[in-house]
């Protein structure tokens, strides 16, 4: 992925969260969704490191990681609005679509539900020899379920190419990481099982990339799964109407000053990657696509009901 | 009497029975400074500290095993379950320790599950499930799911004082209601009696949690058409309150029983089953049952709604019912 | 035709199945070398290797878990989980992620989940449950509870080409039961199809798994008095087949659904309300439901034999149906 | 503990175990059971070094914890013959029994499913500060369930007074232990979570009594939890009728060679602590005992469906 082309991603996913965020405060979509603003450049780092084949599955905060992998950002939308031409046919909601066709298997309503998922997948990649690796996101608090110990143990006993990817973002909600883990430091629990952790700055595009390429080269020879523990910092609120009790605006504020998506726009100026004009072209490419997707949700029939009484079983 | 919202009588219960008793401690997910999810436990970490009201990692199965033996060692633990379809993670806890404890091993386990249930806010397949009838027939377990604010505060008592396993349900489109209270909490109610919510000698509707709330606007709007609709509200559903359902039954002769959830496999069809086990002869009319669509709870509003029992719904299936030769 | 155990024709059809399909691969707890706590894998992982027959931790969640990421991959798993009872640590995984997938995802699960419930070898509490309740009406997934070799072998082939989550139950006293069967395996079964194990006129009794063994038996005791039972095999409990067994129940106008698990909130329920819904005026007399004690089951033999039904409680309760006035 | 009757416990739960093999061979109890030949060191060594205030919690394979801490082995016995004194009242069967007043808290049908459980002991005794420390006794495969890790993330976080004492004996029923851990060494996962981590050698009777002693001490001055790996080897099979295909009889014969209650026999005579003539005595004491434990299980009461249908909920 050029480095145009990263930008481009990560601004489409800023875009796309504050999209949502506004929608929602004005009443025209329903029900919840956690944006990730803040995130936008370790998702863009991540998918920039993955072959088309590999399979990534991800959480409730999962809108970035599907726009970084390709998702048309209206169809993504769409399942806010429960319209038909979303991913799940408007069925699933923000935290519920797939598209295995872009090696997207999906968002996730339970936290670390996803994680045996995604060692289940790279299972079948290992059996088939697909050379398929799979990516499995999620946060620092979902690292507490039971689950990702149990997955862990089978994906190294077995050898499987999966890569844990951890967003450490700070909170689990409104619980603080040292508040949620006895140890902070989630790649430590990695060497628990003898598989390598890793712990890098998830705001930094390139290290991302780098580290979960090398990983992933690593896994698809055979030689089994990661922990990548990426630090990062959740800009946005846990979910709609999150008062942020839990942590100060001054927190915040300074959060906001190392804002990774203007860090890395800067990046690009100073390395001469893109023009300042280049730039404002790419902001208002991605304002007019997001805006578009809009209109399209809005334009859209809604959910059929029909269908979905039809689609209980696969034939 | 002051007009309060369920979340807030659920609230000032809490606060009450720990103030009661010091070992009625209380464990979840932000449930300290964010005050949980819905807000119901809000302000208590600042009275009760950080000991006696726990936020937790996300770990559904230890919150659940860690409270069954704090139960056990002498506490009287309440914990909440952010949204009921993420007990499916505690489900062993639940029937295989908790439920087994007394009849098994002869120990009390006096343990409070709170959990919201429930569809309506678009939430989604995995936030929006009604999950009572996992729990519904396990020996050993209660399970409570009140439809208005006094009935709750007294059943969240009675759940705290009992020495079971109770689960306790809070349908999240209750919490931001209104209603009518005393100006002091009532008294604990014990668990496993139903009420008669309103009166009426046409047909009875059954229903408990947020489907009685739906049960009793449709009623007044049958009453209309000069439909006289009892509701039978369960408030607990383990114990089952035959007997009250059975009265009932048997002095109007017809009755729809309402469930959120999805028709089949539902707590509806035991109680069906029940009325036509012992009220056979007195029914004019089949027990009828209005209940979810046999599908996951979509998100779109109209699918939603349409897999749902609704206002409208339960109102055509009394009403059909009622008249029906 | 040959006579064998039902655990060797389990074993037999797992393997025409891997043979015949590269992407069925077998997963649980000591299943391989050991051959699974009820010996059903022994020898396939000395055929198939230890990659397709693999041996897991002791970690229900993740097994079932990885095996539905494994299905959606491109797999066929096929995984045991030893005892029932250890299925509520995967209902998390079942009832969000499996049932989930192709209604709101649209992605097949081709996943087959065996295990054993049941009484009767004295287990005690958490070793001899009948769980299937937990998963009945969770739209989106399959049960089926084969009482005979033959059909479990065409039913398992179904189930592993279905491409939907399948819980099969293979009932711990069936295991070592011998049947008449074929030389060769039969071919698969669609699932969601009752069969009539036994034609009668006076009443009919309708069971799945080892209670339809017991209600053939009774049936046999009970055509010497000359009550002639007809025996409606349900084979799958989801889809249920509620066709044929309004056909039978309109035939008889007598019917008896036998549980092995607690009466309340039971699969009986369910097909009692369907029962009483569609053929209510077919009824001679009300629809009985025969089922386990509300209590945990305990290990004691009296104990465990009193809580669970047995030849001769269902042999009396048909009995007390078929001649009630 | 006088080592003296640290022998007599151990005997007696050699004997109570062969004992019952002996009954289920014949047909003489039903159900199932596990027995912990080879470990009984291990039990008393743990039960040696407890106060008498606190409480232990097992699993599937109890006895030997439960005799070790004063059970009386007829009315445990008399669970494997469902006979109306035993402990469950013959509810409850070899898995399911427990007795608080010698602080026992139960033997548990799943596995893994009494961490959680035990930790909720600790919190109750931290909370009510009774001094208490609760001892959660498993197996290498119990390790392996997710709630392990979810526990003692908790028992960390909080700093409760537990010891989670594992029991490594090389194998979870079939499965060797190399073959269901990615890392065998079960205490390396407390340090995931900053938790101390010990492995000693579980049939040494002092070793085992000193670091329980140690760690239970530090927890009762609120020093937090700890993880204490005993090695250790079942010499029985998992559960009667194991055909122990998965490990060699020579590996077995190994094994008894180093017998672990013939080994503190020894000591105790080399040692001078007792008599060769003690050391019958007891050994006939034992016996006798146990005798007499079958004879009083025979004797009893059936269990009484009466009492167990009255007993479904706690008044
Ligand atoms: C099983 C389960 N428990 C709780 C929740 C509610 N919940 C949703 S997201 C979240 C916090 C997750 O934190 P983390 O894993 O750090 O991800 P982040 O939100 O920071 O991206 C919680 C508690 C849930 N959805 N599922
Ligand atoms: C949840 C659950 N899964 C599986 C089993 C079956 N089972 C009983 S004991 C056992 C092996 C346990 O191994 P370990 O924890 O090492 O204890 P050990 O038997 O060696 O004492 C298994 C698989 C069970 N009882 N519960
Ligand atoms: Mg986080
Ligand atoms: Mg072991």
């Amino acid at each position: 992925m050029l480095l145009q082309e990263a930008y481009r991603r990560m601004l489409l996913i800023r875009n796309f969260e504050e999209t949502i965020e506004k929608l929602f405060l004005e009443g025209r979509v329903m029900g919840t969704a956690h944006t990730c603003i803040g995130q936008e450049t370790l998702s863009v780092g991540v998918a920039a490191a993955l072959q088309p084949c590999d399979a990534m599955t991800t959480t409730h905060r999962g809108h970035g990681h599907f726009l970084a992998r390709g998702a048309d950002p209206a169809r993504a939308m769409a399942e806010l609005f429960g319209k038909s031409i979303g991913y799940s046919k408007g069925r699933g909601g923000s935290q519920m679509m797939m598209d295995s066709s872009i090696g997207f298997y999906g968002a996730n309503g339970i936290t670390g539900g996803s994680i045996p998922f995604a060692t289940g997948i790279a299972l079948d990649a290992q059996m088939r020899k697909t050379g398929r690796v799979a990516i499995c996101m999620f946060g620092d608090g979902a690292s507490n379920q039971g689950v990702f110990h149990e997955s862990l143990n089978m994906a190294a006993l077995w050898n499987l190419p999966i890569l844990y990817v951890i967003e450490n973002n700070g909170y689990a909600m409104s619980t603080a990481t040292v508040r949620g883990l006895a140890n902070p430091c989630v790649a430590d629990r990695a060497a628990a099982l003898k598989v390598p952790g890793i712990r890098i700055d998830g705001n930094d595009f390139e290290e991302v990339r780098e580290c979960v390429r090398h990983h992933a080269d690593k896994a698809r020879q055979g030689k089994g799964p990661a922990v990548i523990e990426c630090l990062t910092y959740r800009l946005s609120g846990h979910s709609r109407g999150d008062p942020r009790v839990y942590r100060s605006r001054e927190e915040e504020e300074n959060a906001w000053k190392k804002d990774p998506v203007k860090t890395f726009e800067k990046t690009l100026i100073e390395r001469k990657i893109a023009s300042e004009s280049e730039i404002e072209l790419i902001q208002q490419q991605t304002a007019q696509q997001i805006e578009e997707a809009v209109q399209r949700c809005e334009q859209a029939p809604e959910a059929s009901l029909d269908e979905f009484q039809n689609s209980l079983f696969s034939p | 009497m002051r007009n309060i919202t369920f979340t807030q009588i659920i609230r000032e219960t809490l606060e009450a029975e720990m103030q009661r008793d010091q070992t009625v401690l209380l464990m979840g997910e932000d449930i300290g400074i964010y005050g949980g999810a819905f807000g119901v436990t809000r302000g208590l970490i600042e009275i009760f500290g950080k000991e006696r009201v726990r936020d937790t990692p996300i770990t559904e199965q230890a919150i659940t095993g860690i409270a069954i033996g704090a139960a056990v060692g002498g506490q009287r633990p309440v914990i909440e379950i952010m949204f009921m379809d993420f007990i499916t993670l505690a489900v062993d806890q639940l029937i295989n320790m908790a439920a087994k404890l007394h009849p098994i091993y002869g120990q009390p386990c006096p343990l409070v599950l709170r959990t919201p249930p429930g569809a309506g806010r678009g939430y989604g397949a995995t936030h929006s499930q009604s999950l009572e009838r996992i729990f519904f027939g396990v020996p050993g377990l209660k399970i409570v799911a009140p439809s208005d604010a006094e009935d709750a505060s007294a059943l969240l008592q009675g759940a705290i004082r009992d020495n079971n396993p109770v689960i306790f349900l809070e349908h999240k489109l209750l919490y931001p209601m209104r209603f009518q209270v005393g100006d002091t909490l009532p008294g604990p109610s014990e668990l496993g009696k139903a009420k008669i919510a309103r009166r009426g000698e046409d047909i009875t509707i059954i229903a408990w949690s947020y489907m009685t709330v739906l049960a009793l606007r449709a009623a007044e709007q049958l009453a209309q058409e000069d439909i006289q609709v009892e509701v039978v509200d369960l408030r607990t559903l383990a114990p089952l309150d035959t007997e009250t359902i059975l009265a009932s039954v048997k002095a109007t002769g017809r009755v729809l029983i309402v469930e959120e959830a999805p028709l089949t496999g539902g707590i509806a069809a035991e109680i069906a089953a029940r009325i036509n086990e012992a009220a056979f002869e007195y029914l004019d009319y089949p027990v009828k049952r209005h209940a979810g669509a046999d599908l996951p709870v979509p998100s779109a509003k109209n699918l939603e709604s349409a897999c749902t029992p609704s206002l409208e719904s339960i109102t055509k299936a009394a009403s059909d019912l009622a008249l029906a030769e």
